[in-house]
Protein backbone atom coordinates (compact mmCIF):
# COMPACT_ATOMS: atom_id res chain seq x y z
CA UNK A 1 0.00 0.00 0.00
CA UNK A 2 1.34 3.70 -1.06
CA UNK A 3 0.73 6.77 1.34
CA UNK A 4 -0.98 8.41 -1.15
CA UNK A 5 1.08 12.15 -0.66
CA UNK A 6 4.40 10.77 -0.25
CA UNK A 7 4.13 7.48 -2.78
CA UNK A 8 5.74 5.77 0.15
CA UNK A 9 4.88 1.98 0.68
CA UNK A 10 3.51 2.11 4.11
CA UNK A 11 1.95 -0.32 6.54
CA UNK A 12 -1.90 -0.48 6.98
CA UNK A 13 -3.27 -0.84 10.32
CA UNK A 14 -6.59 -1.99 10.85
CA UNK A 15 -8.54 -1.79 13.95
CA UNK A 16 -11.47 -4.05 15.60
CA UNK A 17 -14.31 -4.17 17.58
CA UNK A 18 -13.85 -2.91 21.39
CA UNK A 19 -10.39 -1.55 20.62
CA UNK A 20 -11.64 0.16 17.25
CA UNK A 21 -13.65 2.32 19.44
CA UNK A 22 -11.45 2.97 22.07
CA UNK A 23 -9.14 4.23 19.79
CA UNK A 24 -12.29 5.61 17.66
CA UNK A 25 -10.05 4.38 14.49
CA UNK A 26 -10.87 1.74 12.27
CA UNK A 27 -7.99 2.14 10.55
CA UNK A 28 -4.56 3.96 9.30
CA UNK A 29 -1.42 3.76 7.48
CA UNK A 30 1.98 4.88 8.62
CA UNK A 31 5.23 4.90 7.60
CA UNK A 32 7.82 2.34 8.63
CA UNK A 33 10.85 1.01 8.25
CA UNK A 34 11.73 -2.44 6.78
CA UNK A 35 11.81 -5.12 9.64
CA UNK A 36 10.53 -2.57 12.23
CA UNK A 37 9.67 -4.68 15.84
CA UNK A 38 6.14 -4.09 16.16
CA UNK A 39 6.88 -2.72 19.69
CA UNK A 40 8.70 0.32 17.84
CA UNK A 41 5.36 0.93 15.74
CA UNK A 42 3.46 0.98 18.86
CA UNK A 43 5.82 3.48 20.17
CA UNK A 44 5.60 5.80 17.38
CA UNK A 45 1.37 5.63 17.34
CA UNK A 46 2.29 6.21 21.22
CA UNK A 47 3.88 9.76 20.39
CA UNK A 48 1.93 10.40 17.67
CA UNK A 49 -1.54 9.89 18.44
CA UNK A 50 -1.31 9.68 22.49
CA UNK A 51 -0.09 6.89 25.46
CA UNK A 52 -3.79 5.44 25.49
CA UNK A 53 -3.10 3.99 22.36
CA UNK A 54 0.16 1.90 23.93
CA UNK A 55 -2.42 1.30 26.71
CA UNK A 56 -4.99 -0.27 24.11
CA UNK A 57 -2.98 -2.34 22.15
CA UNK A 58 -0.55 -3.67 24.28
CA UNK A 59 -3.54 -4.68 26.95
CA UNK A 60 -3.69 -8.16 27.86
CA UNK A 61 -5.76 -10.44 25.38
CA UNK A 62 -5.15 -8.30 22.47
CA UNK A 63 -4.67 -9.98 19.42
CA UNK A 64 -2.17 -9.43 16.98
CA UNK A 65 -2.44 -10.09 12.89
CA UNK A 66 0.41 -9.62 10.08
CA UNK A 67 -1.29 -10.04 6.81
CA UNK A 68 -4.21 -12.05 8.78
CA UNK A 69 -2.17 -14.47 10.05
CA UNK A 70 -2.27 -14.21 13.75
CA UNK A 71 1.50 -13.40 15.27
CA UNK A 72 2.98 -13.41 19.36
CA UNK A 73 5.45 -11.83 20.91
CA UNK A 74 7.33 -8.84 18.79
CA UNK A 75 7.34 -10.14 15.40
CA UNK A 76 8.79 -7.47 12.47
CA UNK A 77 6.91 -5.65 10.34
CA UNK A 78 7.65 -4.26 6.98
CA UNK A 79 6.03 -1.51 5.00
CA UNK A 80 2.90 -2.91 2.84
CA UNK A 81 1.90 -5.51 6.13
CA UNK A 82 -1.69 -5.46 7.03
CA UNK A 83 -1.59 -5.34 10.97
CA UNK A 84 -4.57 -5.61 13.12
CA UNK A 85 -5.43 -5.36 16.25
CA UNK A 86 -8.64 -6.77 17.87
CA UNK A 87 -10.08 -8.51 21.03
CA UNK A 88 -10.36 -12.23 21.52
CA UNK A 89 -13.38 -13.13 18.44
CA UNK A 90 -16.71 -13.70 20.12
CA UNK A 91 -18.55 -14.95 16.86
CA UNK A 92 -20.71 -18.16 16.45
CA UNK B 1 -3.80 -31.52 2.28
CA UNK B 2 -6.81 -33.33 1.77
CA UNK B 3 -9.36 -32.66 -1.03
CA UNK B 4 -12.49 -31.06 0.34
CA UNK B 5 -15.55 -29.10 -1.35
CA UNK B 6 -16.49 -25.97 0.81
CA UNK B 7 -18.91 -23.26 0.74
CA UNK B 8 -17.47 -20.39 3.39
CA UNK B 9 -20.07 -16.98 3.31
CA UNK B 10 -19.85 -13.95 5.63
CA UNK B 11 -23.21 -11.93 4.56
CA UNK B 12 -25.63 -9.76 6.09
CA UNK B 13 -28.48 -11.61 4.84
CA UNK B 14 -30.27 -14.42 6.36
CA UNK B 15 -29.38 -17.77 5.29
CA UNK B 16 -31.94 -20.47 3.80
CA UNK B 17 -31.74 -23.89 5.69
CA UNK B 18 -33.24 -26.02 3.17
CA UNK B 19 -31.06 -24.95 0.34
CA UNK B 20 -27.81 -25.45 2.55
CA UNK B 21 -28.98 -28.51 3.35
CA UNK B 22 -29.79 -29.39 0.02
CA UNK B 23 -26.63 -28.59 -1.20
CA UNK B 24 -24.37 -30.23 1.15
CA UNK B 25 -26.91 -33.91 0.51
CA UNK B 26 -26.55 -33.45 -3.12
CA UNK B 27 -22.83 -32.83 -2.90
CA UNK B 28 -21.62 -36.59 -3.94
CA UNK B 29 -23.31 -39.91 -4.39
CA UNK B 30 -21.61 -41.32 -1.37
CA UNK B 31 -23.02 -38.68 1.09
CA UNK B 32 -24.78 -40.96 3.92
CA UNK B 33 -24.79 -38.21 6.40
CA UNK B 34 -25.43 -34.90 6.63
CA UNK B 35 -25.24 -32.90 9.95
CA UNK B 36 -26.13 -29.35 10.42
CA UNK B 37 -25.75 -26.69 13.12
CA UNK B 38 -27.77 -23.38 13.48
CA UNK B 39 -26.93 -20.80 16.15
CA UNK B 40 -29.88 -18.22 16.80
CA UNK B 41 -30.04 -15.18 18.96
CA UNK B 42 -31.07 -15.65 22.61
CA UNK B 43 -33.16 -13.50 24.15
CA UNK B 44 -31.63 -13.75 27.48
CA UNK B 45 -27.68 -13.72 28.15
CA UNK B 46 -25.79 -13.38 31.82
CA UNK B 47 -29.48 -13.50 32.68
CA UNK B 48 -29.92 -10.01 30.90
CA UNK B 49 -32.72 -9.37 28.17
CA UNK B 50 -30.68 -8.96 24.85
CA UNK B 51 -32.74 -6.44 22.60
CA UNK B 52 -30.38 -6.38 19.95
CA UNK B 53 -26.65 -7.82 18.93
CA UNK B 54 -24.53 -5.94 16.16
CA UNK B 55 -21.76 -8.35 14.94
CA UNK B 56 -18.66 -7.14 12.97
CA UNK B 57 -15.88 -8.89 11.30
CA UNK B 58 -12.25 -9.27 9.90
CA UNK B 59 -13.39 -9.14 6.25
CA UNK B 60 -10.33 -11.44 4.64
CA UNK B 61 -8.96 -13.29 7.21
CA UNK B 62 -12.49 -14.54 8.70
CA UNK B 63 -12.74 -16.37 5.46
CA UNK B 64 -9.53 -17.89 5.99
CA UNK B 65 -9.68 -18.69 9.25
CA UNK B 66 -12.95 -20.43 8.45
CA UNK B 67 -11.18 -22.34 5.59
CA UNK B 68 -8.72 -23.51 7.41
CA UNK B 69 -10.90 -25.08 10.03
CA UNK B 70 -12.64 -26.88 7.61
CA UNK B 71 -9.26 -28.00 6.39
CA UNK B 72 -8.69 -29.30 9.50
CA UNK B 73 -11.76 -30.84 10.08
CA UNK B 74 -10.99 -32.57 6.73
CA UNK B 75 -7.77 -34.12 7.88
CA UNK B 76 -9.18 -35.78 10.43
CA UNK B 77 -12.60 -36.78 9.68
CA UNK B 78 -14.09 -37.69 6.71
CA UNK B 79 -15.64 -35.00 4.92
CA UNK B 80 -16.98 -34.62 1.66
CA UNK B 81 -18.55 -31.34 1.75
CA UNK B 82 -18.80 -28.84 4.65
CA UNK B 83 -20.46 -24.90 4.50
CA UNK B 84 -20.67 -22.26 7.11
CA UNK B 85 -22.04 -19.50 6.93
CA UNK B 86 -22.20 -15.97 8.99
CA UNK B 87 -23.92 -13.39 9.36
CA UNK B 88 -23.00 -9.83 10.19
CA UNK B 89 -24.42 -6.84 10.88
CA UNK B 90 -27.63 -6.01 13.72
CA UNK B 91 -29.46 -9.11 14.58
CA UNK B 92 -32.24 -9.62 17.15
CA UNK B 93 -33.19 -12.47 19.74
CA UNK B 94 -34.66 -15.21 17.74
CA UNK B 95 -32.42 -14.54 14.40
CA UNK B 96 -30.32 -17.29 12.95
CA UNK B 97 -26.49 -16.29 13.33
CA UNK B 98 -24.75 -18.70 11.99
CA UNK B 99 -25.14 -22.19 10.01
CA UNK B 100 -22.31 -25.20 9.72
CA UNK B 101 -23.22 -28.29 7.93
CA UNK B 102 -20.94 -31.41 6.88
CA UNK B 103 -21.59 -34.22 3.88
CA UNK B 104 -19.88 -37.44 5.13
CA UNK B 105 -20.10 -40.65 4.58
CA UNK B 106 -21.17 -42.11 7.91
CA UNK B 107 -23.06 -40.14 10.88
CA UNK B 108 -19.95 -40.13 12.90
CA UNK B 109 -17.48 -37.77 11.03
CA UNK B 110 -20.52 -35.63 10.26
CA UNK B 111 -21.51 -35.00 13.78
CA UNK B 112 -17.58 -34.82 14.97
CA UNK B 113 -16.83 -32.97 11.81
CA UNK B 114 -19.32 -30.39 12.55
CA UNK B 115 -18.85 -30.04 16.18
CA UNK B 116 -15.22 -29.47 16.02
CA UNK B 117 -15.95 -26.95 13.14
CA UNK B 118 -17.97 -24.60 15.55
CA UNK B 119 -16.11 -25.25 18.44
CA UNK B 120 -12.88 -23.71 16.57
CA UNK B 121 -15.41 -20.98 14.49
CA UNK B 122 -15.65 -19.75 18.33
CA UNK B 123 -12.50 -19.65 19.18
CA UNK B 124 -10.60 -18.48 16.28
CA UNK B 125 -12.59 -16.88 13.23
CA UNK B 126 -12.38 -13.49 13.50
CA UNK B 127 -16.25 -11.89 14.92
CA UNK B 128 -17.28 -10.13 17.02
CA UNK B 129 -20.33 -9.38 19.28
CA UNK B 130 -21.80 -6.34 20.84
CA UNK B 131 -24.99 -6.74 22.29
CA UNK B 132 -27.45 -4.50 23.54
CA UNK B 133 -29.39 -5.60 27.03
CA UNK B 134 -31.73 -3.82 29.25
CA UNK B 135 -28.55 -2.89 31.53
CA UNK B 136 -26.62 -1.38 28.58
CA UNK B 137 -24.17 -2.02 25.49
CA UNK B 138 -21.49 -4.18 26.22
CA UNK B 139 -18.77 -6.14 23.98
CA UNK B 140 -19.33 -9.62 24.55
CA UNK B 141 -15.88 -11.59 25.98
CA UNK B 142 -14.60 -14.70 25.25
CA UNK B 143 -16.68 -17.87 27.45
CA UNK B 144 -14.38 -20.37 29.08
CA UNK B 145 -16.58 -22.85 28.27
CA UNK B 146 -16.17 -22.32 24.72
CA UNK B 147 -12.02 -22.02 24.83
CA UNK B 148 -12.81 -25.39 26.90
CA UNK B 149 -14.63 -27.36 24.20
CA UNK B 150 -12.25 -26.01 21.09
CA UNK B 151 -9.36 -27.08 23.90
CA UNK B 152 -10.80 -30.66 24.19
CA UNK B 153 -10.28 -31.51 20.56
CA UNK B 154 -6.30 -31.83 20.96
CA UNK B 155 -7.14 -34.50 23.43
CA UNK B 156 -7.20 -37.99 22.14
CA UNK B 157 -11.12 -38.54 22.19
CA UNK B 158 -13.09 -41.98 23.43
CA UNK B 159 -14.90 -42.01 20.25
CA UNK B 160 -11.71 -42.10 17.83
CA UNK C 1 -38.54 -37.79 34.00
CA UNK C 2 -37.45 -34.57 32.41
CA UNK C 3 -40.04 -32.85 30.39
CA UNK C 4 -39.53 -32.79 26.85
CA UNK C 5 -41.58 -31.49 23.76
CA UNK C 6 -41.22 -34.00 20.87
CA UNK C 7 -42.27 -35.29 17.42
CA UNK C 8 -41.99 -38.77 16.75
CA UNK C 9 -42.90 -40.22 12.98
CA UNK C 10 -42.66 -43.06 10.45
CA UNK C 11 -43.94 -42.38 6.92
CA UNK C 12 -43.42 -43.37 3.97
CA UNK C 13 -43.13 -40.03 2.71
CA UNK C 14 -40.03 -37.85 2.40
CA UNK C 15 -39.57 -35.25 4.62
CA UNK C 16 -39.24 -31.50 4.88
CA UNK C 17 -35.65 -30.56 6.42
CA UNK C 18 -36.50 -26.77 6.24
CA UNK C 19 -39.95 -27.30 7.99
CA UNK C 20 -38.70 -29.79 10.36
CA UNK C 21 -35.55 -27.48 11.29
CA UNK C 22 -38.07 -24.35 11.54
CA UNK C 23 -40.25 -26.25 14.18
CA UNK C 24 -37.48 -26.47 16.68
CA UNK C 25 -35.87 -23.51 15.99
CA UNK C 26 -39.23 -21.71 16.91
CA UNK C 27 -39.94 -24.08 19.67
CA UNK C 28 -38.84 -21.47 22.18
CA UNK C 29 -37.33 -18.25 22.83
CA UNK C 30 -34.42 -19.82 24.50
CA UNK C 31 -33.45 -21.66 21.49
CA UNK C 32 -30.19 -21.05 20.77
CA UNK C 33 -29.19 -23.96 18.94
CA UNK C 34 -30.71 -26.91 16.37
CA UNK C 35 -28.68 -29.77 15.58
CA UNK C 36 -29.94 -31.90 12.66
CA UNK C 37 -28.74 -35.00 11.24
CA UNK C 38 -30.38 -36.76 7.86
CA UNK C 39 -29.19 -39.84 6.43
CA UNK C 40 -29.57 -40.69 3.59
CA UNK C 41 -29.34 -44.59 0.90
CA UNK C 42 -25.40 -44.75 -0.23
CA UNK C 43 -25.13 -46.44 -3.93
CA UNK C 44 -22.08 -48.61 -2.13
CA UNK C 45 -22.88 -50.83 0.58
CA UNK C 46 -20.25 -53.67 1.70
CA UNK C 47 -18.18 -52.62 -1.82
CA UNK C 48 -21.61 -53.78 -3.76
CA UNK C 49 -23.73 -51.57 -5.88
CA UNK C 50 -26.92 -50.83 -4.38
CA UNK C 51 -30.09 -50.28 -6.42
CA UNK C 52 -33.72 -49.99 -4.04
CA UNK C 53 -33.99 -50.70 -0.04
CA UNK C 54 -36.92 -51.52 1.59
CA UNK C 55 -37.87 -50.80 5.17
CA UNK C 56 -39.74 -52.50 7.50
CA UNK C 57 -40.44 -51.78 11.39
CA UNK C 58 -42.48 -52.60 13.66
CA UNK C 59 -45.78 -50.53 14.25
CA UNK C 60 -46.48 -48.83 18.06
CA UNK C 61 -43.23 -49.87 19.57
CA UNK C 62 -40.87 -48.31 16.84
CA UNK C 63 -42.65 -44.90 18.18
CA UNK C 64 -42.03 -46.00 21.86
CA UNK C 65 -38.67 -46.55 21.61
CA UNK C 66 -37.62 -43.83 20.20
CA UNK C 67 -39.62 -41.71 22.52
CA UNK C 68 -37.97 -43.19 24.96
CA UNK C 69 -34.29 -42.29 23.40
CA UNK C 70 -35.47 -38.73 23.30
CA UNK C 71 -36.27 -39.00 27.02
CA UNK C 72 -33.15 -40.70 27.77
CA UNK C 73 -30.88 -37.88 25.93
CA UNK C 74 -33.38 -35.60 28.17
CA UNK C 75 -32.18 -36.50 31.06
CA UNK C 76 -28.64 -36.10 30.27
CA UNK C 77 -28.52 -33.30 28.62
CA UNK C 78 -30.75 -29.95 27.97
CA UNK C 79 -33.71 -30.60 24.92
CA UNK C 80 -35.87 -28.09 24.65
CA UNK C 81 -37.33 -29.81 21.73
CA UNK C 82 -36.64 -33.03 19.40
CA UNK C 83 -37.54 -34.99 16.54
CA UNK C 84 -36.87 -38.48 14.70
CA UNK C 85 -38.94 -39.15 11.39
CA UNK C 86 -38.10 -42.68 9.80
CA UNK C 87 -38.97 -43.15 6.34
CA UNK C 88 -40.61 -46.81 5.88
CA UNK C 89 -40.92 -48.53 2.33
CA UNK C 90 -39.13 -48.58 -0.52
CA UNK C 91 -36.01 -46.43 -1.10
CA UNK C 92 -33.81 -45.69 -3.28
CA UNK C 93 -29.81 -44.38 -3.43
CA UNK C 94 -29.80 -40.44 -2.58
CA UNK C 95 -33.13 -40.76 -0.95
CA UNK C 96 -33.73 -39.71 2.66
CA UNK C 97 -34.27 -42.81 5.17
CA UNK C 98 -34.12 -40.67 8.22
CA UNK C 99 -33.78 -37.14 9.91
CA UNK C 100 -33.32 -36.28 13.72
CA UNK C 101 -32.72 -32.83 15.02
CA UNK C 102 -32.55 -31.42 18.20
CA UNK C 103 -33.08 -27.80 20.08
CA UNK C 104 -31.37 -26.73 22.59
CA UNK C 105 -30.09 -23.73 24.32
CA UNK C 106 -26.40 -24.26 23.85
CA UNK C 107 -24.86 -26.32 20.76
CA UNK C 108 -22.96 -28.84 22.99
CA UNK C 109 -26.30 -30.51 24.79
CA UNK C 110 -27.92 -30.14 20.79
CA UNK C 111 -24.45 -31.78 19.08
CA UNK C 112 -24.12 -34.58 21.81
CA UNK C 113 -28.13 -34.62 21.72
CA UNK C 114 -28.36 -35.50 18.48
CA UNK C 115 -25.56 -37.77 17.95
CA UNK C 116 -26.89 -39.98 20.75
CA UNK C 117 -30.47 -40.29 19.92
CA UNK C 118 -29.01 -41.16 16.52
CA UNK C 119 -26.81 -44.18 17.82
CA UNK C 120 -29.50 -45.52 20.21
CA UNK C 121 -32.29 -45.59 17.28
CA UNK C 122 -29.51 -47.54 15.42
CA UNK C 123 -29.41 -50.32 17.90
CA UNK C 124 -32.66 -49.74 19.59
CA UNK C 125 -35.46 -48.91 17.16
CA UNK C 126 -37.54 -51.33 15.13
CA UNK C 127 -36.56 -51.10 12.15
CA UNK C 128 -35.32 -53.76 9.40
CA UNK C 129 -33.69 -53.12 6.36
CA UNK C 130 -33.69 -55.31 2.52
CA UNK C 131 -31.26 -54.42 0.07
CA UNK C 132 -31.64 -55.34 -3.58
CA UNK C 133 -28.00 -54.94 -4.88
CA UNK C 134 -26.39 -55.83 -8.13
CA UNK C 135 -25.78 -58.94 -6.12
CA UNK C 136 -29.37 -59.94 -5.18
CA UNK C 137 -31.27 -59.23 -2.42
CA UNK C 138 -30.20 -59.65 1.43
CA UNK C 139 -31.43 -57.92 4.93
CA UNK C 140 -28.75 -56.27 6.59
CA UNK C 141 -27.10 -57.22 9.52
CA UNK C 142 -26.08 -55.19 12.92
CA UNK C 143 -22.39 -53.32 12.07
CA UNK C 144 -20.20 -54.18 15.26
CA UNK C 145 -19.38 -50.04 14.92
CA UNK C 146 -23.07 -49.11 15.69
CA UNK C 147 -23.05 -51.22 18.32
CA UNK C 148 -19.87 -49.66 19.81
CA UNK C 149 -21.31 -46.04 18.90
CA UNK C 150 -24.53 -47.29 21.01
CA UNK C 151 -22.15 -48.55 23.44
CA UNK C 152 -19.58 -45.86 24.00
CA UNK C 153 -22.69 -43.40 25.34
CA UNK C 154 -22.51 -45.51 28.74
CA UNK C 155 -18.80 -44.58 29.15
CA UNK C 156 -18.47 -41.09 30.53
CA UNK C 157 -17.74 -39.25 28.07
CA UNK C 158 -14.36 -36.75 28.14
CA UNK C 159 -16.84 -34.04 26.75
CA UNK C 160 -19.54 -33.83 30.26
CA UNK D 1 -57.36 -59.96 21.62
CA UNK D 2 -60.35 -62.52 21.19
CA UNK D 3 -60.31 -65.75 19.53
CA UNK D 4 -63.07 -65.16 16.75
CA UNK D 5 -63.98 -68.95 16.46
CA UNK D 6 -63.86 -69.73 20.34
CA UNK D 7 -64.50 -66.66 21.42
CA UNK D 8 -61.20 -67.18 24.15
CA UNK D 9 -59.01 -64.39 24.55
CA UNK D 10 -55.34 -65.40 22.84
CA UNK D 11 -51.91 -64.38 22.15
CA UNK D 12 -51.19 -63.09 19.24
CA UNK D 13 -47.71 -63.74 17.86
CA UNK D 14 -45.73 -61.34 14.89
CA UNK D 15 -42.52 -61.96 12.98
CA UNK D 16 -40.59 -59.55 11.19
CA UNK D 17 -37.85 -59.23 8.59
CA UNK D 18 -35.93 -62.44 7.49
CA UNK D 19 -38.16 -64.08 10.63
CA UNK D 20 -41.49 -63.62 8.98
CA UNK D 21 -39.40 -64.34 5.46
CA UNK D 22 -38.58 -67.70 6.76
CA UNK D 23 -41.71 -68.89 8.65
CA UNK D 24 -43.58 -67.42 5.59
CA UNK D 25 -45.86 -65.84 8.35
CA UNK D 26 -46.67 -62.50 9.85
CA UNK D 27 -49.23 -63.04 12.45
CA UNK D 28 -50.70 -65.46 14.35
CA UNK D 29 -53.05 -66.24 17.22
CA UNK D 30 -52.47 -68.73 19.82
CA UNK D 31 -54.53 -70.50 22.52
CA UNK D 32 -52.54 -70.42 25.74
CA UNK D 33 -52.64 -70.81 29.22
CA UNK D 34 -52.42 -68.30 31.88
CA UNK D 35 -48.30 -68.10 32.57
CA UNK D 36 -47.45 -70.80 29.89
CA UNK D 37 -43.78 -70.24 29.41
CA UNK D 38 -42.25 -69.03 26.58
CA UNK D 39 -40.53 -71.81 25.57
CA UNK D 40 -43.91 -74.02 25.87
CA UNK D 41 -45.45 -71.77 23.41
CA UNK D 42 -42.77 -72.38 20.85
CA UNK D 43 -42.98 -76.13 21.85
CA UNK D 44 -46.57 -75.82 20.46
CA UNK D 45 -45.70 -74.09 17.33
CA UNK D 46 -43.10 -76.47 16.47
CA UNK D 47 -45.73 -79.54 17.22
CA UNK D 48 -48.16 -77.68 14.88
CA UNK D 49 -46.01 -75.65 12.59
CA UNK D 50 -43.21 -77.94 12.06
CA UNK D 51 -39.69 -77.99 13.64
CA UNK D 52 -38.21 -75.34 11.31
CA UNK D 53 -40.37 -73.05 13.14
CA UNK D 54 -38.46 -73.34 16.68
CA UNK D 55 -35.20 -73.45 15.00
CA UNK D 56 -36.10 -70.35 13.40
CA UNK D 57 -37.54 -68.44 16.61
CA UNK D 58 -34.65 -69.93 18.92
CA UNK D 59 -31.75 -68.68 16.96
CA UNK D 60 -29.04 -66.90 18.14
CA UNK D 61 -30.06 -63.34 18.11
CA UNK D 62 -33.57 -63.55 17.62
CA UNK D 63 -34.74 -60.46 20.04
CA UNK D 64 -38.26 -61.41 21.53
CA UNK D 65 -40.65 -58.50 22.42
CA UNK D 66 -43.84 -58.82 25.02
CA UNK D 67 -46.52 -56.18 24.73
CA UNK D 68 -43.77 -54.11 22.62
CA UNK D 69 -40.99 -54.74 25.79
CA UNK D 70 -37.92 -56.59 24.77
CA UNK D 71 -37.54 -59.34 27.10
CA UNK D 72 -34.65 -62.08 27.87
CA UNK D 73 -34.67 -65.66 28.62
CA UNK D 74 -38.10 -67.66 29.37
CA UNK D 75 -40.54 -65.33 30.75
CA UNK D 76 -43.69 -66.39 31.15
CA UNK D 77 -46.62 -64.90 28.73
CA UNK D 78 -50.20 -64.71 28.86
CA UNK D 79 -53.43 -64.82 26.90
CA UNK D 80 -53.59 -60.86 25.17
CA UNK D 81 -50.37 -60.68 25.08
CA UNK D 82 -48.63 -59.40 22.12
CA UNK D 83 -45.66 -61.41 21.52
CA UNK D 84 -43.09 -60.14 18.84
CA UNK D 85 -40.09 -62.04 17.26
CA UNK D 86 -37.80 -60.52 15.01
CA UNK D 87 -33.90 -60.25 14.14
CA UNK D 88 -31.61 -57.35 15.54
CA UNK D 89 -32.69 -53.80 14.24
CA UNK D 90 -30.92 -52.34 11.31
CA UNK D 91 -32.45 -48.87 10.81
CA UNK D 92 -31.31 -45.19 10.84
Amino acid sequence: MANPVTGHVVAELVFFASIREALDCDRLTLDIKDGTPLSELIDVLAVEKGENWREALTAENVRVAVNQELVKGNPRVNPGDEIAFFPPVTGG
Amino acid sequence: MVEVNYRVVVQEPAFSQQDEYERLRTSALNVGAVVTFAGTVRDINDDDTVTALRLEHYPGMTEKEIQKIIAEAAERWVVIDATVIHRVGDLHPGDEIVFAGVASEHRGDAFEACAFIMDYLKTRATFWKKESTTQGDRWLTTRQSDVDAAEAWREPSLKE
